[in-house]
């Protein structure tokens, strides 16, 4: 008995040992196979390297050189900086209020929900063309409702002092449910007993929001602002179907310039350099946000 | 509170829940307006709420009929993009789970070095700017010949895919207690046993909703499927970008074309609206 | 029928240790408890004997054979786990039925014996009308018995019961507590049995191991355990209310040792003595158990043992027995366990009496119980 | 002063379901809580207990019936309006703030001086031994130091009339519920405190309450002292419920013979005392009757004074150090025997065993009401 024991148990512990590896290798594989076109574009950002000419011979930190003399590039940093504040901020804002709105128990409360997440499933080109339809100046609806309630109506996306904000405005109406639907998450976790401790200890409502439900949900807090950042820092799509980046880069976010870049300019070094800044800014702030989040977490915890 | 100042909170809230649903509605009901309005109505002032509804765009791009006083053959890619969009994303999903749910469940039940950073790289890429891995691969592609090809961007399209399934069926294995697994080996399964009686039947909802939320993020995609594709094997949500580029006046077109772009993304999202939450935020916020 | 030994086994979860050097070893068919608080090491010393926790240091033997590589399934134990552990997706009957459909067993059981079975075993713990329910329908106390069930279906080499009883109402608690022990003794299978509750563990057990933060405090029959603490912890786990602990120092009075507690002096029996005077302690602690102590009525001293004169401060009733607090004029107080039909009130001042023999002496540096020593 | 009444007090759940499916938690609850007093609410999980403790916090709405709080009307009082203080079941503490912050959190909130505070917390911090782990965060404590914060926050609002605390200490190991039973009852008498107590072991009710009140399914079984409920039992199931190990109950007939009446079980008969025979016989004799004997009040040998004594086969021995449990099987029931020291007795003999007349309770089967209602 004792040598087929022995038999079985060193194949079993073959496999024991390494099962984790076994079916963590494929996926580790895949990950590699991304992880190579990021590699290229990092040393591809240190060559002059052309679509056209297929000329790519080193030049140092050239490319870096001639990002921070061009205007262009501070132009792009200014926009991309611009467009994430201005959304992350409203779309956090109204979707706090999205959340205790729907989170008052009134009538047919289900249906709201459901409805209310719908445009964060919308593939957001789609949003884009659907607002590029209706701010249309002439024919578009909003500027006819505007005119009916006696507003003035806007250039929206034509013109570079309105484009940025419309942009936002787009990005928002995709992206105020993803906040909303967090932030009532949040808030559907919490611990109900604290509160009713609250109740009976008299303490007035402002009082407990302010020491017990925003510590609660900072770390909910932090994962919105977390993913919305990083999203809108590195945002293409709804600004490209948009605005194409225009009117005169009013809305050119370092996305859509190292795009411009690489096929119109065909600068692909040029391009890559920008998206390596890019990749950078992003890099750090995630890495700062999520250490946020662990130490906001464990402070919940009360570790 | 007294009665007076709890009513007026309430009458606040109701004005503002309806204003949210105007804002949240209003967009799609008007695009679906324009895309059954006849081209001579879609561009008329004042713009009509009211009108008698025409089919007139849907068929042109989808069946590539017009009326032009009877009904003429036209040409239209917009079928073919619409089947890319389910090839290439069918695909991408089939790759990403068959090759992420044996990752999660190994992230998720075992221990072993270099375990974190990896999970955070996969997330670090849900961070990155997307033309960082594309504009490389359009280059290699190109080399390789394979460029604009189905299997080309089921492959690329794993940098959206992957990590959202590796992370959420994590969530989804993380949350079957490990004592189900230590008794079923106390009852004599070896490890297939279990994973195929224990683990797979109680994380199947969790596996059809990874599948559903990933799907539904490849068809939103637009960058990946407008530079890596060719014009045979383009998506269609990139492909809408033709609409505006140059026939500039076919708003119905486009309005029909963006419906049936976004129906599939809207249906699917009802059913999976139970682990929404958890699939926005890669399963760190429990819905 | 199987011989079970651990062999100083230790189980370290990083720096905590949970389980430490814990060396005993059963007789076949024994059933043994696991005597302690939560946190004592027991559900870590089970789940390493089953095999779904690693021993960091020593090994596990059955029969002589070492196991500790042997993967759960090959060791054919049984274990009833404290969270119940069911399968939420499975109903009642295919949780129960789950180990006779594994692949080691599945050709033995035709679907028919299954069936007979679990039948028998759900009739036992009264849950054979909830077969067709899913584990989310049922309450805690039948959730626990499905687990147990689970459990006790199987004939393996060794059961594993981890509180197994802990959550059920009292009248079916005792109920099942008597069957257990029936149920066993009539399968013959070696068992270890935890709890956190003495009562369980001396009705139950043939033999009671007491664990606490994973050190072995003591091994025995429930007798030995009761006659003589082994320690300071395990006279205060095995009695309720707790051990009567008082401070004392040894004097010797002309031949004799006695102990002398704030001026009063309490006679030892012999053997005691003897140990005391060969390992000279000066500094102990005495013990002796609230139901040791009995009201004394009769005028006269008794030549042998203690008569102590108090004022009771508290009374707690506890339905057939009363607990008072006695402080008594040589300002100690002492917990006494009264039968009902004594009628005593707070304030009524009390004569109690306790013989030598109730006496248990704790070398206070050590906490051992002095007759263990040496 | 702080005296609570609870008036035939209803609670529905689900009430928008009409009255058929409608859940009645609670059915037309009236007790007296008096000022100083420790009143235990107690009964089986789902019994109502808890509802009627939160109708009286006032997190919970009142369906029907008064509560007064103090002598003053509370139904329309929101929780703070009414003067309490509440110790939860899962403790409810604040998750980010620390030990300290918590037990302050009632006193800031009233605008109290942070020196007030400090001197406050710093006595009921001595009094429930946690003064050392003031500055640790929730979720680093053990369940019995959670505990005793949940209860220093209740104890530390003397502004409050009544303490409420749902099951307090249920989730503790026997020796600290030992412990915790002894201070709570020593706190509640020293500071003179009202305390309304819920739980659902029975042997905290005994060992805590001046007053129990027995609840089942949603109605008041029996209210009185411990003493009553553990001597005079109204019924079946306060019987069956208080008493540990729980009280045997044996199926009987009633019998007469002339004037005299028995109780027979199986082959053996009591003769009963002549005021319970004409009891017996005003509820139509005929009717199934049970007899109730407390495993503590059986004594082995033969009768003693005028007891009634039975035989039966010794089914199992159970030591318990300072007594033991001997299970006796009459024609196939079995009838536990709590007996002191630890008994002699082999499985298999036959034992003549009795008990004294007084201590048997006596129920009408299909009511469940003692018979000495």
């Amino acid at each position: 008995m004792s040598n087929l024991a022995n038999g079985m148990e060193l194949r079993q512990s073959f496999w024991r040992k390494n099962i984790a590896l076994l079916l963590f290798l494929p996926a580790f594989l895949l990950t590699v196979g991304i992880l190579a076109p990021f590699g290229y574009s990092v040393v591809m950002s240190f060559t002059n390297f052309n679509l056209t000419t297929g000329t790519s011979d080193f030049i140092g930190i050239g490319n870096y050189v001639k990002l921070i003399r061009d205007p262009e590039f501070w132009n792009s940093l200014k926009v991309t900086i611009l467009f994430t504040i201005g959304a992350v901020a409203f779309e956090v804002g109204v979707g706090f209020i999205a959340a205790y709105l729907l989170n008052l128990g009134l009538v047919g409360q289900k249906l709201w929900r459901t409805l209310f997440l719908l445009p964060v499933m919308l593939p957001p080109t789609v949003a884009a063309i659907m607002w590029k339809l209706m701010m249309a100046p002439i024919q578009g609806v909003f500027n006819y409702l505007l005119q009916l309630v006696g507003l003035p109506g806007s250039e929206w996306l034509g013109s570079s002092s309105t484009a940025l904000l419309s942009v936002i405005l787009i990005d928002a109406y995709v992206f105020i449910p993803f906040a909303g639907m967090i932030f009532l998450a949040g808030v559907q976790n919490l611990p109900k007993e604290p509160y009713e401790a609250a109740a009976v200890d008299g303490v007035s409502n402002w009082f407990t929001f302010r020491k017990l439900t925003i510590p609660l949900l900072k770390p909910v807090i932090i994962i919105v602002l977390l993913f919305r950042i990083m999203d809108c820092l590195k945002h293409f799509d709804i600004i490209y179907a948009a605005t194409k980046g225009g009117p005169a880069s009013a809305t050119m976010t370092l996305s859509v310039q190292s795009y411009y870049h690489s096929f119109r300019w065909t600068a692909m070094g040029y391009s890559f350099a920008h998206l390596v800044v890019l990749w950078a800014i992003v890099y750090v702030l995630s890495y700062f946000l999520v250490g946020q989040w662990k130490k906001a977490v464990s402070e919940v915890h009360g570790y | 509170m007294n009665r007076e100042r709890f009513s007026v909170v309430k009458i606040v809230s109701i004005v503002g829940l309806i204003l949210l649903m105007l804002w949240t509605a209003f967009p799609l009901y008007w695009v679906f307006n324009m895309s059954i309005q006849t081209p001579l109505d879609v561009i008329s002032y004042p713009p009509k709420f009211v009108f008698d509804a025409t089919l007139e765009n849907y068929s042109v791009v989808l069946l590539g009929k017009a009326w032009l006083g009877k009904y003429e053959t036209v040409q239209t890619d917009f079928p073919r993009y619409f089947l890319n969009s389910l090839i290439v994303c069918f695909g991408a999903v089939a790759l990403s789970m068959l090759v992420g749910v044996p990752a999660a469940y190994s992230l998720a039940r075992y221990r072993f070095r270099g375990k974190e950073n990896f999970a955070f790289t996969l997330l670090s890429f849900r961070f990155a700017p997307g033309l960082i891995v594309i504009l490389p691969l359009f280059v290699i592609f190109r080399r390789l010949g394979i460029y604009g090809t189905y299997h080309g961007m089921v492959l690329a399209y794993q940098l959206i895919t992957l990590p959202f399934s590796v992370w959420l069926m994590r969530g989804f294995f993380e949350d079957i207690p490990m004592e189900l697994e230590h008794a079923a080996r106390i009852d004599g399964y070896s490890w297939w046993g279990i994973f195929r009686k224990v683990d797979l039947p109680l994380v199947a909802p969790g596996i059809a909703a990874t599948a559903i939320l990933s799907f539904i993020f490849a068809w939103n995609e637009f960058l990946f499927g407008y530079i890596l594709s060719s014009d045979v094997t383009r998506p269609v949500t990139p492909s809408l970008m033709g609409f505006i580029s140059y026939e500039q006046v076919l708003w119905g077109q486009m309005a029909a074309a963006a419906i049936i772009t976004l129906l599939p993304s809207l249906i699917l999202a009802i059913f999976i609206q139970r682990y929404l939450v958890r699939g926005l935020t890669f399963g760190a916020v429990k819905g | 029928m199987v011989e079970l030994e651990l062999r100083n086994v230790t189980k370290k979860y990083g720096n905590l240790v949970a389980v430490k050097d814990l060396s005993f070893k059963t007789k076949k068919g024994e059933l043994i408890v696991l005597l302690g608080p939560p946190g004592a090491g027991k559900s870590s010393t089970l789940k390493m004997v089953a095999g779904i926790e690693d021993v960091t240091s020593g090994s596990i033997l059955m029969d002589g054979q070492v196991v500790n590589h042997f993967d759960p399934a090959e060791r054919d134990v049984a274990m009833a786990f404290e969270t119940y552990a069911l399968y939420p997706h499975l109903s009642v009957f295919e949780n129960i039925a789950f180990p006779l459909r594994s692949p080691k067993r599945a050709h033995a059981f035709s679907e028919e014996l299954v069936r007979k079975k679990v039948l028998e075993v759900a009739q036992f713990l009264e849950i054979d009308m909830l077969l067709e329910r899913k584990p989310k329908e049922l309450s805690g106390g039948q959730r626990q018995r499905v687990s147990l069930a689970r459990c006790l279906i199987r004939e393996p080499k060794v059961f594993l019961l981890d509180e197994p009883i802990a959550h059920l109402d009292a009248k079916l608690r005792h109920r099942l507590r008597r069957e257990l022990k029936k149920w066993q003794e009539e399968r013959g299978t070696t068992t270890l049995y935890t709890t956190t509750d003495y009562l369980e563990a001396f009705s139950v057990g043939d033999r009671i191991v007491v664990l606490n933060r994973g050190i072995l405090e003591q091994m025995g029959t429930w007798e030995e355990i009761y006659s003589h603490p082994a320690s300071h912890f395990v006279g205060m786990i095995v009695s309720d209310p707790p051990m009567n602990y008082l401070d004392a120092r040894i004097v010797a009075k002309d031949t004799e040792i006695v102990l002398d507690v704030k001026g009063s002096l309490f006679k030892l029996p012999a053997n005691v003595q003897a140990k005391i005077r060969a390992m000279n302690l000066q500094e102990v602690i005495m013990g002796i158990f609230p139901s040791k102590i009995v009201p004394f009525a009769a005028e006269t001293l008794p030549s042998s043992g203690t008569v102590i004169d108090g004022v009771v401060k508290f009374v707690e009733l506890r339905g057939s027995r009363k607990i008072a607090f006695v402080s008594t004029d040589r300002n100690f107080t002492f917990t006494i366990q009264l039968s009902g039909e004594e009628s005593v009130r707070a304030g009524d001042r009390m004569r109690y009496f306790f013989g030598e023999e109730a006496i248990q002496v704790f070398d206070r540096q050590s906490q051992r119980n002095v007759i263990y020593l040496g | 002063m702080a005296e609570v009444r609870v008036e035939h007090v209803w609670k529905f759940y689900r009430e928008e379901a009409g009255a058929a499916q409608r859940v009645e938690a609670v059915k037309d609850a009236t007790f007296r809580c008096e000022d100083k007093e420790f009143l235990c609410l107690l009964g089986p999980s789902g019994c109502g207990k808890t509802s009627t403790l939160r109708m009286i916090a006032g997190l919970e709405k009142i369906s029907r019936g008064d509560i007064y709080i103090g002598g003053r009307r509370v139904n329309d009082l929101p929780p703070k309006d009414r003067m309490l203080a509440m110790s939860f079941e899962s403790y409810a503490l604040y998750p980010p703030l620390s030990v300290y912050d918590n037990i302050a959190f009632p006193l800031r909130a009233r605008k109290y001086p942070e020196s007030k505070i400090k001197e406050k917390i710093a006595i009921v911090a001595d009094l429930l031994d946690i003064s050392d782990i003031l500055n640790f965060k929730p979720a680093r404590l053990s369940g019995g130091e959670q505990q005793r914060v949940s209860l220093a926050r209740a104890l530390v609002r003397e502004d409050a009339q009544i303490t409420l605390m749902d099951e307090p200490i249920s989730h503790l190991d026997a020796q600290l519920k030992a412990k915790l039973r002894i201070d709570l009852k020593r706190i509640q008498r020293e500071w003179g405190l009202t305390v309304i107590y819920v739980t659902h072991d029975q042997l905290e009710a005994l060992s805590m309450a001046d007053k129990v009140v027995v609840m089942n399914l949603g109605e008041i079984q029996q209210v009185g002292s411990p003493e009553d409920l553990y001597e005079r039992p109204r019924n079946l199931f306060v019987a069956g419920f208080i008493g540990e190990p729980p009280m045997n109950f044996l199926d009987c007939t009633f019998v007469e013979e002339g004037t005299q009446g028995y109780l027979k079980f199986h082959e053996f008969s009591f003769p009963l005392p002549p005021e319970l025979t004409q009891a017996m016989r005003r509820e139509n004799g005929k009717e199934k009757w049970v007899l109730g004997i407390r495993p503590g009040d059986i004594v082995l040998g033969a009768k003693v004074g005028d007891g009634y004594s039975m035989k039966g086969l010794v089914y199992s021995v159970e030591p318990l150090g300072e007594s033991s449990i001997v299970t006796l099987e009459v024609n196939g029931q079995k009838i536990f025997a709590e007996l002191a020291g630890s008994s002699e007795e082999e499985e298999g003999n036959v034992v003549v065993f009795s008990f004294h007349k007084e201590k048997a309770h006596i129920f009408n089967a299909s009511t469940g009401k003692s018979i000495k209602e």
